[in-house]
């Protein structure tokens, strides 16, 4: 996966070099944040990080009591 | 740089001169009639002057009015030239020169026209107005530029000038060489009109005039091309077509700067929307009475002089899957081959792919006898199917490449030596399984049944593409590379109109001449993509049937 | 408005590199030759005497179709058409993970279309093998699930011409059956259904060799959940297709009235639809079956005349043989304690409230049920000949129609 | 860029493969873990949320004409406060796009490529949902409106042909356990299906008539409630009580058909639909995403983010859930709170802070 978002990322910015040469600083940083972001994603999941940090574990601990409270009183 | 800037300002500026062109030209009959056509025979004169890049550096220098001086200019603009004919003439005691080019010049009319009644003037003291109505029966303008003088002789007409004046006269005598009108090569059709344009531009534009007797029939032309000086002719038909579709057109062809355009196909890739799309955003034909249908139906026509094709604008996908013959049968028959030439197209796109798609991923999706079947006709083939197929896509191409260049006669024998004898011997040695000849054989005649020549190209390259799609990832790899294809099908645009028009977006209306022809008496509008002034084309009533069709039956 | 998208020739070059690298890169990983694959037809699944599993399978064995390189004409015959391996395991997939190892080519199991569990398997459970047959992509629930008591391989290699496919040609036996009782193509997806209804008993075709070592249909095997109970014979198997529902196109063979010489009156059912009404009382359930059949004559003994007398007593018999058979069968049924007649989900679909009081002791009910039966057979026609042969002729000469003058 | 148009029947068949595309996967699953027999009732309670975000989006057009959510959230709570709503929106759908793209690599390396790796797959699709965004949405909804036809070709005739396999006993006796599963049941597509349409806000500046929007979802509704009540009867007719436990059961019920020896197998026909109309849905998400960060970030196209963010849509897919049942878990207990939050409430609140403001 590392590999296959390294090529994507290099081809992503060839394509849209001219875009980026004019653009504005703050969409350059942004287009680098994110794929700074998607790499660094890539790396943790071939690192297996992913099967024990769990991204999502806030927005479950928000969302998931009510869900259930909601299948309950149904 | 300089020279280009000065050239788009005569095109500005010249734009639309004819009022100007005509009054210079004075009044004749041709002019009274194709009033709007007259500079496709008559070029304005500013246009005339950027077609060489030395005129451009003198301006509009005046003609010299001695002798002299115009031998020796005339000696260096067109030294080299020994096609240049330069004849002088004392007629009535005044020194006459006239300059043509051999070749393009009708010498009889030249004979009968010009010297015999210039041979018979006895008069005195005889003016450039006499000399008008003495040579009455060839069309004569002034002109009173070198580089109008260069123009005039470069497109085979005869320049007399006389001693003393700074003008000169223009006589239209020319008759450059090219053939005679014949049969629709490329497009044959078995019932409709067999005449196809041919090389000259006012022939072709004369086919069309024969075909749409109106005034409202305008043709707009413009010179292009540094070197070639070609006559470009933009044809549409005022109060249907699209103001600005026109506009654009004329925009586009004024951005032109070549050393030459004498093609049809140099002009739809310089003047294209898309230009790396391997479909064609143009369409182009060699039937006037197919251009002359889609003028009527709101579209424009662009001619090239020195080209037998004409150039159909906005052009749509669904314009290349539309043979002639379909408006020349019924329309009950042209509903069924409608179909048949979608699913062909489709077809000869995918039909290679979706069989190496089977063979090497998704065999479950086959049938358990038939698969039984082709599991034993591939064995003991040496290449993996992907490798197969792309072998025989390849052969075929040259195959048919090998049949197109060489002559009629040999042509055929290439071919039939190719397909038969070598596909038969090649399964027999067990090199490709029969499966794929026929697969192969079978894209081959799909694409054969598609009218458009240059639109069946594309799908020759696309379908190496989706071959190879379908090696790598099987069915989801050809969904993929589909789903990319209809995406850039659906993205593209030729002159404004969305490519993909009545499909997406959608119309409904549009429907009646897509799929389906609809008869004639159901066709009632243009197509409403084409944004058109006018939208009713058809104001026929519907043909009553003899016996009602409905309850009331009249026989009871 | 005018397509902003400008396109520079370095970026359409690019964008056509990332499509072709896209595809490019990741390689093939799912390419699957279809030289390089044996195509399993269908599956045998025994138990061995150490109760292990033994898979049969029947691969198309490549070499004798016409192919290519022989020109299809030569040496085919000469081949066995399939091949047939055998392999043993703990378990159906350790069993087919050994075919990987043992045979070239990699097995192919999207085609296959039959699964033939042997009769001591079948007995023994066969929930050690639906979850397999459920959960790989590479079945499809319309594959059958038959029962053999013959030995699995010789089923699976015996001849079934003139279809050189034996797995085919069996397949094409049940749904020739299954014509007639739609119950008998045992598909997967059926057995399913009926192992997941109320009644939990599946029922799947019989197939067996017979003397002459070909395979026949033997009637069904009937399941109580998964533990094959007892077979049906063709016989009793049209009774248990009178009880379920509509069934097509049956012969009916009774004995003659007069001196029988063993030919005997066939009457063939077009078709049947049978109604089911539950009295369910807390105690005791009592089913009635109403039974409704179109008939028409296919053979009647010799010298009888067919009237309306004959008619209706035709009917009378068709119907009590009916009944007779739907009585036989559920008395099997009842004392082999399976609910093969799918009582217990008719019963649900009409009071589900009931049947959810009723469905824990079920099994012990169900052989208490009393049912009723009442069959209506209607002969419609009499096919082509009004009267037999036999019955025209006397031996003056004379028809019998001058006689009744 | 407002000379863009999108028809009405452009947004409607958008909308409806929005919902469908993984709808049709997803939610006989998701309810079969509740009723099988009465699924089908609780399909036909998605027009209830269709209803909802139908009037939510009456009332959000009528006080933001022209405007995408994120821009009406900036313009109504000021550029801090609305730029961090905007961005809770816009996390929400980034995690929504992410599910799908999860979903769909999952459903075809389970059908059709088991050994393609599940990124792999992603990466595939993603190309192709990067071009059609790049070209902007007119593209887009064109290329939603182009395979319209091509999927109601083979829709009809792969659910008449396994009509031959359907039992109707499967679905009855109706609500023979009450009301109660068939509610449970209903949660999912109500709560997260339907509220997906929210989506439509973030095009409704390009819409032809921005007043019809509301009309149109109400119409892509009844067209969705009636697509997956028809599917999932035809699904539990055919594949009946196994439908609890298979994981793609309207797969199943096509993977039955079986016409004499020569058509039969038609399930890739299938897949190939579902992954069309689930590339529509990764393009209109991927869209509405690239266009929230343009009124967020204030950027010169939404272009900028196409790229780099399908790579993140991308990565997040594979990252965000562990396996594939923890898609469904998000998808069942996580999704039906966490959609009512961002995609419902967000607008109301967009509407009722533009209403306070302009009072005080």
């Amino acid at each position: 996966m590392i590999w296959l978002s390294l090529v994507a990322s290099l081809s992503m910015v060839v394509i849209d070099w001219s875009s980026l040469r004019t653009a504005k600083r703050r969409e350059v940083a942004l287009y680098i944040g994110l794929i700074g972001l998607s790499l660094g994603m890539a790396v943790g999941y071939e690192m297996n990080l992913f099967s024990k940090v769990h991204l999502l574990a806030p927005i479950d601990a928000l969302f998931r009591p009510p869900t259930k409270w909601l299948y309950h009183i149904l | 740089m300089r020279g280009l800037k000065l050239w788009q300002l005569c095109i500005l500026h010249g734009k639309y001169t004819h009022s100007m062109a005509s009054q210079m030209s004075g009044g004749d009959m041709v002019f009274a009639r194709f009033r709007r056509v007259k500079d496709v025979q008559h070029r304005s004169p500013t246009i005339t002057a950027m077609g060489w890049s030395e005129a451009i550096a003198d301006g509009d220098v005046q003609i010299p009015d001695r002798s002299d001086i115009m031998r020796a200019w005339l000696d260096a603009e067109w030294g080299h030239c020994s096609d240049l004919q330069t004849r002088e003439l004392e007629v009535a005691g005044e020194n006459i020169t006239l300059v043509w080019l051999r070749g393009l010049v009708d010498l009889v009319r030249l004979e009968s026209g010009i010297l015999q009644p210039l041979a018979q003037v006895s008069r005195r003291r005889i003016q450039m107005n006499d000399l008008v109505s003495i040579l009455y029966t060839v069309n004569i303008r002034e002109i009173s530029t070198k580089s109008q003088l260069n123009a005039a002789v470069a497109d085979g007409q005869v320049v007399l000038w006389m001693r003393g004046k700074s003008q000169a006269l223009v006589l239209d005598v020319s008759d450059a060489p090219g053939r005679s009108i014949n049969k629709a090569e490329n497009e044959p059709t078995l019932e409709g009109p067999q005449e196809a344009f041919i090389e000259q531009l006012d022939k072709n534009l004369a086919l069309l005039r024969k075909r749409i007797r109106s005034p409202r029939l305008k043709a707009e032309s413009v010179r292009v091309g540094e070197y070639s000086n070609s006559t470009v002719c933009v044809v549409y038909i005022e109060g249907i077509a699209k103001p600005t579709l026109v506009q654009e057109a004329m925009r586009r062809i004024h951005n032109i700067s070549v050393d030459g355009l004498n093609d049809i196909n140099k002009l739809r890739e310089l003047i294209g929307d898309a230009p790396f799309t391997l479909f064609p955003t143009t369409e182009e034909t060699e039937r006037p009475d197919r251009v002359c249908g889609n003028l009527l139906q709101g579209r424009i026509a662009i001619m090239v002089d020195g080209s037998p094709n004409c150039l159909l604008v906005p052009a749509q996908f669904i314009h290349f899957l539309v043979a002639v013959d379909d408006y020349y049968f019924h329309y009950t028959l042209t509903l069924f081959i409608r179909m048949l030439r979608h699913v062909a197209y489709w077809t000869s796109l995918l039909l290679p792919a979706l069989y190496v798609a089977l063979l090497s991923y998704n065999q479950d999706l086959l049938p358990t006898p038939l698969l039984v079947t082709v599991a034993a006709q591939h064995r003991g083939i040496p290449f993996p199917t992907i490798i197969e197929a792309l072998l025989m896509l390849m052969v075929f191409e040259v195959l048919r490449e090998a049949g197109t260049r060489l002559p009629r006669a040999v042509g055929q024998s290439v071919s039939i030596v190719g397909t038969l004898i070598v596909g038969d011997s090649a399964v027999r040695a067990g090199l490709v399984s029969p499966g794929m000849v026929i697969v192969i054989a079978g894209t081959g005649v799909a694409s054969f049944a598609l009218p458009a020549y240059g639109f069946v190209n594309s799908s020759r390259l696309i379908q190496f593409a989706f071959v190879v799609a379908a090696g790598i990832c099987g069915l989801v790899g050809i969904l993929i590379l589909s789903l990319i294809l209809v995406t850039h099908l659906v993205s593209l645009r030729s002159f404004g109109v969305p490519y993909m028009a009545p499909i997406a977006p959608f119309s409904w209306s549009d429907m009646k001449d897509m799929f389906i022809r609809a008869p004639w008496f159901a066709m009632k509008r243009r197509p409403t993509h084409l944004e058109t002034v006018n939208q009713v084309s058809n104001r026929t009533p519907v043909p009553k049937q003899k016996k009602a069709s409905g309850w009331d039956l009249s026989e009871s | 408005m005018i397509r902003e998208a400008r396109w520079t020739p370095r970026r359409a070059v690019v964008i056509v590199m990332v499509v072709l690298s896209a595809f490019l890169l990741p390689g093939c990983y799912d390419i699957r030759e279809v030289d390089d694959m044996n195509l399993a037809l269908a599956l045998g699944i025994d138990e061995t005497k150490d109760h292990h599993v033994s898979v049969t399978a029947e691969f198309v064995n490549p070499a004798s179709a016409p192919s290519s390189s022989d020109g299809g004409s030569s040496s085919s015959g000469s081949r066995q058409p399939v091949i047939v391996r055998q392999e043993t395991g703990i378990s159906i997939e350790d069993a087919i993970g050994k075919f990987e190892r043992e045979i070239p080519h990699s097995v192919y199991l999207a085609q296959n279309m039959l699964v033939l569990f042997g009769e001591t398997y079948a007995r023994n459970g066969i929930d050690r093998a639906l979850d397999y047959f459920e959960r790989n992509r590479a079945f499809r629930r319309n594959q059958l699930f038959l029962v053999t008591p013959d030995p699995v391989t010789d089923v699976l290699s015996a001849s079934v011409d003139p279809e050189p496919l034996n797995a085919l040609g069996i397949r094409e036996l049940v749904e020739q059956s299954s014509t007639e009782l739609r119950f008998v193509q045992s598909e997967q997806q059926h057995v399913m259904e009926q192992y997941l209804s109320p009644s939990q008993s599946p029922v799947m075709a019989l197939i067996g060799l017979n003397q002459l070592g070909h395979p026949a249909l033997k009637g069904v095997a009937i399941f109580r959940a998964d533990h094959m109970v007892d077979t049906l014979s063709v016989d009793e198997m049209q009774g248990l297709g009178w009880l379920l529902g509509r069934t097509r196109q049956i012969a009916l063979r009774m004995p003659c009235t007069g001196a029988g010489d063993g030919t005997g009156t066939t009457i063939r059912i077009l078709g049947s639809k049978t109604r089911f009404y539950a009295r369910p009382d807390h105690d005791n359930l009592s089913v009635h079956l109403d039974v409704d059949a179109r008939a028409e004559i296919e053979q009647l003994c010799p010298h009888e005349k067919l009237d309306d007398v004959k008619l209706k007593q035709l009917s009378i018999m068709a119907s009590s043989d009916i009944e007779r058979s739907m009585r036989n069968a559920l008395l099997k049924l009842q004392q082999d304690d399976v609910d093969a007649c799918q009582f217990g989900k008719r019963i649900f679909l009409q009071s589900p409230g009931y049947w959810r009081k009723m469905s824990p002791t079920w099994l012990s009910a169900f052989p208490k049920i009393s049912v009723e039966y009442r069959a209506n057979v209607q002969i419609v026609r009499a096919n082509l000949s009004l009267n037999t042969p036999e019955s025209t002729v006397s031996r003056s000469g004379a028809t019998t129609a001058e006689v009744a003058q | 860029m407002s000379d863009i148009r999108i028809s009405r029947t452009q947004l409607i068949t958008a909308l409806t493969w929005c919902v469908v595309g993984t709808g049709i996967v997803a939610i006989p699953t998701a309810i079969a873990q509740f009723t099988v027999r009465d699924a089908w009732i609780s399909t036909m309670l998605f027009s209830v949320g269709g209803v909802m975000v139908a009037l939510v989006t009456a009332v959000f057009t009528r006080f933001f004409p022209k405007r995408s959510l994120t821009h009406a959230l900036i313009d109504a709570f000021g550029p801090w406060v609305g730029r961090a709503f905007a961005i809770w929106f816009l996390a929400g759908l980034y995690i929504t796009n992410c599910t799908v793209v999860r979903e769909a690599e999952v459903f075809v390396g389970t059908t059709i490529l088991p050994k393609t790796p599940e990124y792999v797959l992603g990466a595939f699709a993603l190309v192709a949902v990067v071009y059609a965004v790049y070209m902007g949405i007119e593209v887009v909804m064109r290329d939603a409106e182009f395979i319209t036809p091509l999927v109601m070709l083979i829709a009809p005739i792969l659910f008449v042909l396994s009509m031959q396999h359907m039992d109707i006993h499967e679905v009855l006796p109706v609500l023979a356990d009450g009301w109660t599963p068939v509610l449970r049941g209903g949660v999912v597509s109500i709560l997260v299906y339907a509220l997906e349409m929210i989506i439509v806000l973030q095009f409704s500046p390009f819409v032809h008539r921005s007043q019809s929007v509301a009309s149109d979802i109400f119409v892509a509704t009844i067209v969705i409630t009636v697509v997956l009540t028809t599917v999932t009867i035809l699904t539990v007719g055919v594949v009946g009580s196994s439908t609890q436990y298979l994981s793609y059961p309207v797969l199943e019920a096509i993977r039955t058909i079986r016409v004499g020896r020569f058509l039969e197998r038609m399930d890739t026909l299938y897949v190939i639909a579902v992954i069309t109309t689930i590339f529509i849905k990764m393009a209109v998400c991927h869209y509405a995403w690239c266009t929230g960060m343009k009124d967020v970030f204030r950027l010169s196209s939404h272009r900028v983010t196409v790229f780099p963010g399908a790579l993140l849509v991308w990565g997040g897919a594979n990252v965000l859930f562990a396996d594939a049942d923890d898609v469904q878990q998000f998808i069942f207990y996580t999704g039906p709170a966490y959609a009512v939050c961002t995609l419902l409430l967000m607008p109301m609140l967009a509407v009722f802070a533009h209403k306070v403001r302009r009072n005080s």
